[in-house]
Order: structure tokens, then C-alpha cells, then sequence
């Protein structure tokens, strides 16, 4: 990778948005989305991603995903256990925090999944279409192995748990999956104009509110500490790492190696948050979110994703 | 028209809680209640909870017992660990056997 | 008709959509879509209709739509009486509620009509421009009907009727109308992409939402009892087979006739619920919404829709 | 600042009524009213009404007499037909004159 | 539960005073506040402002003393300027330290 | 110009939305749309406004906008002080209220510059991508020239101008821009489906709304006199004349003049009314409402635009 494929990512106009709305924040333009429109966004695009995965689901079968699931559990293990470990031993962190901020490590980030595929859409590169479904796998373990961490009598693992499991974000994808694998390609193309048409801009309007949540939560980076904001891009770095060794390892094309690291290197700033604000109450959010949403998710849009291509690149 | 003497308890709570306090509230034994939405400012920092959506305001008219019982459950169970505000106040309300 | 139409019907994206969201639901995963989307997109789905027939009036004229008019007007009247002496006699059901219940049947459900166009339209069926104009016809007059059958003195008839009357539903299935047929097709061109390209996807995301809807309501049905469960499914067939006759004696195309027929066996769950409980706050909802939106709804998205095109296509 | 005292009646009511209720509330002299959304349970079924939309939750400083017919309204009109909830408690206000 | 007493002051306003609204109610003394979102009509016009969105209406449990300040700043820069209707409740809370 | 520009202007979809959604509110039917649509469509429109004048830049470059942006700059302080002279001398208003109407006079309408830009396109007629630029521009200075003519002591001025040019309309415009000039074209493509087309019918759905408020203001003609109302058209008559002759002096297109000119003799209803309301708080909103959005914007919608490019292609 060179510097022109952070330039050409950084132009492409999801990151553009992105990038232009969050120095718009901190310059304190009203650059923010209609409230509404937030979680319609966020339902969208979990349904439009999981009927493209089912649709290809439909095409390949399901025959060669067993061993990238079983990768991505493993995966969901690894990543948060690497963050939890960085976290106490190089950032300092009570026991609680660390947990807290390595459940959000071990899970994922829905967002940074769609760039990573409209990008490699945009380029023409194939990956496998079962991607989605380790996007729910992988949504779900990491949090799981996070919270058990550091859990106590007073966390309501359970709930949290299912919670998780059946939260709206799991349940649109593997929604959209179902009815994308059951109608197959031929019978969705009257919603193509909605669920692919319509893609890549709502991507962007997405991410204009996006680049205004992480304005907001870069201005903690200060109170947070810098030994947390070295941490938040040496984690993805590390874990992006694992996960394009794991890809290529187990035989996924060049495309499938490059989301698979990025699913392991994005931190979740939705799932996550919710269920250890529900499991571990007295983890900071302060820590949590600022890491995940403040520097994580920037720094994997603009620096991480072409870094995962190349790595992919390199290694499949 | 006859009214009697009820409290009106007003809880503030981040997004997360509304689930179980909503169960908990009818565990101490208030027969309905009505949620709203709100945004605000209090110890927690601003929108550090607001990822998880708008905090809601929950209200139930009550009888003092009932009243009391949720103070010391939310004192309990949510006060040390979560964004959450509650107030009583007094009120009067007709057809007093539905409180 | 076959199994194989059902299977068809079964696996288009709308009614997918709907089975897939009622399972998630009863299985309690919170596929729910975020609140503001529902009444944007069901304005939208009336707006487009609107357009859609208003254009269509625009190249056939409206001479040949008075005949259909009366009729929809005539089974506007006949079908709440049908529902009401079955409720009443077999259902033992009392007058206030069977009025209310029967106000249900007389009156339509716009989207069961939305999912018959789209599925004639799928399959090539051509049908008259004219019939969303019956669908606004219908959706008062059953409703007027069937209130009639039971005011009393409480009864704020006039104002029921002029809120169903004027209401969003009328108001945005007359304005579409009314923009379709002045501005007619080739003007429309432009809007296309939004009203055309994006109708289907809509109405995937539109039952999304009614299939928990449904399945919510699905939970009361024990307490609403069976007499009343079995009526839910046979009122529609009675009424399906009337509107398909009537259709076929005017003279209708067999995708207009498909249409009447579903017009006649659909039951109301928004216009209806808020005129009934206006105009008859006595009759209980849990009856008239559960039969409705629990149990006709759902069997005229997947059993009913197949069967009255096989019945217009025996007929015509 | 002088303060007056006046009541503030609160009603909560299955969305339908909306409009009726405001203008009986008009109708019995109250001379401003708030509305905003709410849901709930109560003694109705949960979901049964919300088809017609979420509930409204009306306020309305009025004058012991206002809120008494008001109430008296409610009980006659509403408290049998239709999901309505009220509640009565005191309040002070500044400009006593506008209430 | 032990609790103590204190001032609910809830303020409905048209929604362009909310930012200053809020800064004005910390200035005061205030350290909570929510925000809901109403409307409504009283002596201004009913639509009038509405282009500029939904009015707010904000509620605060402050000491005494708060609201009095509060109600003071009312009367001298908003209701002459704006449409601006508030209100004060004797509550009960828990934490007293917190408001 | 003849009567068939006129006809053919209200029959294009935008502006028979708006006049079919007009008179529907005054014979009181309920074709409002949903709350939460009205927020998400002016954001969308004018970040779509905006990555349309940002991409038009990319091609052509800023060389030739600068002449232009002076000109607008120029009828920013113009355009106010005509209406402000106009309304004290011939409309009888006080100080106050009269630089609260003018304001609104200075600054602009963004759906009408939508509906000139839709209109134009429709047409074929081309114009210089800059004008998003102009909008921007025009709609804070004639604020900020209006309310210095009334301002006192306990008028917030500066925080009355900082919140217009941070607001949400200033904002997305830029937004829009900016990221449209940093992609160019061809990056734009993947999101051309949403901003480009999907325009169109954004637009009608807006105006839908746009109707009812208009017509809601309508209703207070009277109360605000009859000199005001004519007022209302004479001062976009005036203003709009001034921006075609200013348009075709610096030798702007046919389009560009007619979008000029529109600009100039549009009215503000939504910066300008929050701007006046903090600065000017006893100017009465029954006035300047009304007059912007109850006549002046009806107005130019169905005779100002189809007229203003009549002049414009007399004086190109
Ligand atoms: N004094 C107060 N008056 C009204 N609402 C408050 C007050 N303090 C806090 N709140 C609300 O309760 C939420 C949680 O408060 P806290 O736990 O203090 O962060 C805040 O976001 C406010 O919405
Ligand atoms: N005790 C209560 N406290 C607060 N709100 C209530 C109470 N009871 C009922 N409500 C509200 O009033 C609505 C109608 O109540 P009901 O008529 O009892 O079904 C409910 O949906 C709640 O929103
Ligand atoms: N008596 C009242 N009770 C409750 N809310 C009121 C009352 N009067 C006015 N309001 C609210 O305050 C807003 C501004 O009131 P006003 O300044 O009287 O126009 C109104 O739009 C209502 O939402
Ligand atoms: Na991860
Ligand atoms: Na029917
Ligand atoms: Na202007």
C-alpha cells in the first residue's frame, strides 16, 4: 500500500462524508442528521447488507462457511482477549474499564463492515458472501468473552446476553439474510433500486451523523488519556492483523481476507455499548465509547481499510 | 367530582434501564404508568449515554406505599449504578380505586 | 391454482418480508422498524398508488370507471352485512361488536392492495387504471355502513366520518390521484425513480413492520376465542368471492377483477380502528383489531392474494 | 417574583380523543394547554390502541373552578368510553392573570 | 427512603430560546435539567412559531433559592420577548445534596 | 413569456404537488406528511443542492465565481433595503416589523432555488454550477443587513448572525459542496441513484408539505392587511427584476440569470424566521410569516419562476 491509496480512500464519499462532517463538528457547524433519520439509516443498511449476503448465500451455499464461522468464533475470542491483555498490562486500566473497553474490541462495527464493502465493491474485488453472517457471529462472541471477564454478582450476564442476541442490529441482519437466501437473486431485482441503488448514498448520510458523534467523543481523548488513544490504534492494528492471517489461512479470497481483518480490527460503538452499560454498569462510558467511536472508528476508516486491502493483498 | 390524595413518582432514566424498571416499578406494585422521551444534563456527562438512545421519562400516579416501595428499590438497585433521577409529588385524582 | 402459486406468492420480497418479521417476532427478536419510518413509508405507499392510478386514468379517461365505481360502492355496502350476520349468527358476537368488527370487513386494507398490484404487475397482469380510485371508494363506504349498523345515541357519527373522510389515508390516496391524472405520464417521468423505482423496496420495508404488528396481535387470539378466528378466514373468502363475481359481471380485466376481489375480502386496520373507536369507543378493540391485523391480514397476504387471481383468472 | 397559586391538570388519553379533549378543555376555560407523546398501561390492554397512534399527554395550568369542570367533563364524557388517565396537583405561577 | 424537599420548575418555551433557556437555568444554579418536546397554544398564535420546530419544555428539581433566580430571569428576559409560560411544584427527592 | 409557460410550470410535478396540497389543506383534508419527513427531506435537498454545485465546481473551476459572488453579495444589501423601504413607506410599518419582513426579503428560499434548478433541468437549460454558492451566500447577508436596520439594545445580534451561518441550511449546503468539489464526478457515481435521482421526487414530497403550511398562513392574510399582501408580490417582482438585469450584467448564462433572479426575489421561511425571532423579538412573526410563506412563496412557485426565466432569456 501507498500513500495514494489512503488519498483514494480518503476521496471516496463515504469517507469523504465522514471526514467532512467531523471537522465541520469540531469547527461547530450544525452539520447533524434529522433525529429520525438515524435509526432508519442504521435499519437500513443491516437489511440491505444482509440481503446481499443471503442473496449470495443463495448462489454459493453454505457448504464452504462452516470454517470461516468457526474463525470467526475463534476471532471473537482472540480479539477481545488481545485488547483486554494491551489494555491492563500497557494502558494501566482497572480490571472493570478493561473489560469494558475489550468487549467493544471484540465485537464489531457494522459501519466499518459496509465501507470495507463498498470499497471493495467500488474496486470490482469479489468476496465471499457469507461475510454477513460472520458480521452477526462475530457481532455476538466478542462482547460475550469481554463481559465474562470481568463480570460480578451484580451483572445481569443473561440478560445482556440476549439482549445482544436478539437487539435490533443482529436481528435486521440475519433478517435481511433470511429473506435474501430464501428469494434468491432473480426474485429480488424489484428491490434493487432500494436495497443496492440506494446503497452507497445512504452510506454517506449515514456517515455525516456519524463524523458528528466522533467529533464529539475526540473531545474526550484529552480526560481519556493518551496511553488509551495509543491503545485504540494499536488495538485495531494488532487485531486487523490477526484476522488477514486467519482469512488467508483459511483459504478466503483476496476480498474475503481483507473484510475479515477489518472485522476484527473495527471496535463496536452500538451493540457493545448498550449491553456493558447493562452488564457492566460501573465500567466508564468516558473510557469505552472514546476509545471505540472517537479514534477506532476514524482511524480504521481512513488509515485501517486501505491498510486491510493491502495486507489481504499481500498475504491471499 | 371526588378526588383522593395519590403521588405522582417522575423517573428519569438513561435509555438502557426503561425495560426492567418498568418491570420493577409493577413489582412494587403500580398499576400504570406512562413513558416519555427526553434529553438533559445531570452528574453523568451529556451525551456519554446518549448512544444508547433518548432517556425516558417514565411517571406512575401511585398510593404513598407503592410510592415509598419504588424509592427504596431504585435506591437499591439503580442509584449507585446508573443515570437515573426521580421525584415525588403530590396529586389528586378522581376513581382513586384504579391507583 | 396450485401449491406452486402459493410457494410463488409465498417467496416474492413483500410477503417474504412479512412471514420472515411475524417469526422473528413471535421468536421475540426485535425486528421492529424505527417508529418514524412507519408513517413515512405508508404515506408514501398511498401517495405512489395515488400517482401511479391518477397516470393510468390520465391515458384510459374515466369513462368506463362509473360502472366499477357503483360497484365498489355496492360491496362497500354488501360486505360489512355479510360480516355482521355471520358474526352475529354464527360468531355470537353482540351487535356493538359485530358492528365494530364488521365496519373491519367493510372497509379495505390498502396495503393487501398494495402487495395484489405489485404482484400482477410481477407477473405482467395488466388491470385498470381506475382501481385505486375504488380503493378510496371502499375504504369509506363499509366503514359508514357497518357504524350505522349499531349508533346509539353516543355515537358521534358524523364526525367519525368525516375524520375517516378526510383523513391521511384518503388524503393521500385522492392527492396522488389527483397529481397523477393532471400532471399525466410523460410529465411524471422525472418522479419516477422515487415513486416507481423505490414502490416494491418500500413495501418490503412496510411489512417489516406489519409482520410484528401482526404477531402481536396473533397473542390475543386465544382470549378473542375461535368462533371469532374462523370468521377472520371466512369472511374474506365469502367476501373475495363476491367481489371476484361482481368483477367479473362489469366486465372487469382478470387483474382488475384479481383486485376487486381482494378490495372486497380485505379488512381495514387503520382507517377503520380510529373511526370505530370514535365513533363505537363500546366495541372492543381486542376483537376487531385481532381478527383484522391478526388473521386476515396475514391469510390474505400468503393463502388469499393467489387464490382470488386464480379465481379472477377462472372467472375472466 | 410574586407567585399565584393555580392547579395543573395532567391527562393522558389514547390518541383518538385528541382533538375533542382540546377543545372540551377550551370549552371548560382553560386558556393554554401543552401536548406531547407518551405510551403506557394501564387498566386497557397494552398495544390495543396504539394503532391509532402513540397517547397523548396533555397539561394545562387552569384555576381550581377550570379544573374542577374539566374533571367533571372527564368523568361524564370519557372516564367509560375511552383510555383516559388525569391527575390533579398545585402549582405556583408567576402572571396569575393568564391562567 | 429519606427524602427531601425541593422546587420542580417546569418551563414550556418556543423552541429558538432553548439553547440560552438552558444556559440561563445553569447560570441560576441548576446542576440537572430535562428536555421534552410539546405543543401547544396559549396567548401567541398556535402556528406561528412552529416553522421553528416543536417547543420545548423543560423541567429542572432545583432548591429554592434556584428557582426563585430562575423565575426572576424569567420575568426580566423572556416572557415579555418570548413565548414563554413556566410553572413551580413542591416535590420530594431522594440524594438531596443532588439538586 | 405567455400563459402556456405559466401552465406548463404548475403542471410540473413539484409545483402541482404543491398547489393540489394547497388547496387540499384549505378544504381541510390531511395531506400533511409525517413529522420526522419534513426535517430528513430539507437536509437531503440541500446536501443534494449542494454536492450538485460542488461537483459542477470540480469541472469548471472557482475562475469565474467570483464576479458573481460579489453580485450576490451586492443584492444581499440591496434586496432587503428595497423591501424594507417599500414596507415603510407604502406598507404603513413600523421599524421593527418592517426590517423583520425585510429580512426575509434579503435573505432566500432554498426550495424555491430547488424548483428553479429542477425546472431548468427539466428543460435542458443550462447553468454555471456556482449558484449553490450564491444561495449560501444570499441567504446570510440579507439577514444580517435587515436586522442591523432595526437593531437595539437588547437585540443578541452576533449570536443571531453566528447561529444562521452555522445553522442546519447553511451547513449541508456547504457540506454538499464541499464534498462534491473534493470527489469530482466520477466518485460521485455510486451515489448519484440517491442525490440525483431520487431529487425530483424529494422535491414533490416536499412541496406536499410545503403546501399545507402555506395554506395555513394564508388563512392569516387578513389580519395582516391587504397592503402587505400586495407588498408580498410587488417586492419579488421588484427584486427579481434587479437579480436578472444584475445576472445578465456580469454575464451569467440564461440559466444562471433566471436563478439569480429568483434568488433575489425569493423570501426566506425557515433561517430567516429563527434569525428575526432571536434578534427582533417584537416583530411580529403574523407579519413576516405570513407575507414569505403565505404569498410571496406561492407566488413565485406558480408565476415568479416561469417568469423570471421569460426575463431572463429576454435579457440573455
Ligand atoms: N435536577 C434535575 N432536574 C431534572 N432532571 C434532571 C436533574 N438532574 C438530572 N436530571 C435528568 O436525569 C438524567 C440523569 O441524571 P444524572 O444521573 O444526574 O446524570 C439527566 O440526563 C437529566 O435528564
Ligand atoms: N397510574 C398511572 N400513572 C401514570 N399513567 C397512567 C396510569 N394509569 C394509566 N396511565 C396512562 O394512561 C393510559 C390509559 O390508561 P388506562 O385507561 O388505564 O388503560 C395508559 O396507557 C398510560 O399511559
Ligand atoms: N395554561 C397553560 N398550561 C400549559 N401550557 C401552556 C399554558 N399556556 C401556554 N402554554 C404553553 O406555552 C406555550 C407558549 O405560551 P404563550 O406564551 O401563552 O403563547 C404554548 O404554546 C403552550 O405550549
Ligand atoms: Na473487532
Ligand atoms: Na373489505
Ligand atoms: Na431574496
Amino acid at each position: 500500500m501507498d500513500g495514494a491509496a489512503i488519498v483514494d480512500n480518503l476521496l471516496s464519499p463515504p469517507v469523504l462524508a465522514f471526514v467532512v462532517s467531523l471537522l465541520a463538528a469540531l469547527l461547530r457547524f450544525d452539520l447533524r442528521l434529522p433525529e429520525a433519520l438515524y435509526p432508519i439509516l442504521s435499519s437500513y443498511l443491516l437489511l440491505a447488507i444482509g440481503l446481499k449476503g443471503g442473496r449470495a448465500l443463495a448462489d454459493s451455499g453454505l457448504a464452504d462457511a462452516w470454517a470461516p464461522l468457526l474463525a470467526a468464533a475463534g476471532l471473537g475470542v482472540v480479539t477481545p482477549l488481545v485488547a483486554f491483555v494491551l489494555l491492563r498490562a500497557l494502558g494501566r486500566i482497572g480490571r472493570t474499564d478493561a473489560a469494558g473497553i475489550a468487549a467493544h474490541y471484540g465485537s464489531v462495527s457494522a459501519v466499518t463492515f459496509t465501507v470495507i464493502v463498498a470499497t471493495l465493491d467500488s474496486r470490482g474485488t469479489a468476496h465471499e458472501g457469507y461475510m454477513a453472517g460472520l458480521l452477526a457471529v462475530l457481532e455476538v462472541v466478542g462482547i460475550v468473552v469481554a463481559i465474562s471477564l470481568a463480570r460480578d454478582s451484580s451483572t445481569r450476564f443473561g440478560r445482556a446476553v440476549g439482549e445482544v442476541v436478539r437487539g435490533r442490529s443482529i436481528s435486521f441482519l440475519l433478517g435481511g439474510i433470511v429473506i435474501g437466501w430464501m428469494a434468491g437473486g432473480e426474485r429480488l431485482a424489484p428491490v434493487d433500486p432500494v436495497f443496492t441503488g440506494l446503497f452507497t448514498g445512504a452510506l454517506v448520510l449515514f456517515l455525516v451523523e456519524m463524523g458528528a458523534l466522533a467529533a464529539e467523543r475526540l473531545r474526550d481523548v484529552r480526560t481519556a488519556g493518551w496511553r488509551l488513544a495509543v491503545l485504540a490504534v494499536a488495538i485495531p492494528l494488532l487485531n486487523g492483523t490477526v484476522g488477514a492471517l486467519v482469512g488467508a489461512a483459511i483459504g478466503l479470497s483476496t476480498g474475503g481476507t481483507a473484510i475479515l481483518a477489518t472485522l476484527a480490527a473495527s471496535a463496536s460503538y452500538i451493540a457493545a455499548p448498550a449491553a456493558v452499560r447493562i452488564a457492566l454498569p460501573k465500567a466508564s462510558p468516558g473510557l469505552y465509547v472514546t476509545a471505540s467511536l472517537g479514534i477506532t472508528f476514524p482511524f480504521n476508516l481512513v488509515v485501517g481499510i486501505p491498510l486491510y486491502i493491502a495486507l489481504a493483498e499481500a498475504l491471499t | 367530582m371526588n378526588t383522593v390524595t395519590r403521588q405522582l413518582i417522575t423517573i428519569v432514566a438513561e435509555a438502557v434501564v426503561e425495560r426492567r424498571l418498568i418491570d420493577d416499578l409493577k413489582a412494587c406494585g403500580a398499576r400504570g404508568y406512562s413513558v416519555g422521551h427526553v434529553s438533559g444534563e445531570g452528574a453523568t456527562g451529556r451525551h456519554l449515554l446518549a448512544l444508547n438512545g433518548p432517556s425516558v421519562r417514565i411517571e406512575s400516579v401511585v398510593t404513598d406505599e407503592v410510592a415509598q416501595a419504588i424509592l427504596d428499590r431504585l435506591a437499591r438497585d439503580y442509584f449507585e449504578r446508573f443515570a437515573v433521577v426521580a421525584w415525588l409529588s403530590t396529586v389528586q385524582v378522581a376513581r382513586g380505586d384504579r391507583f
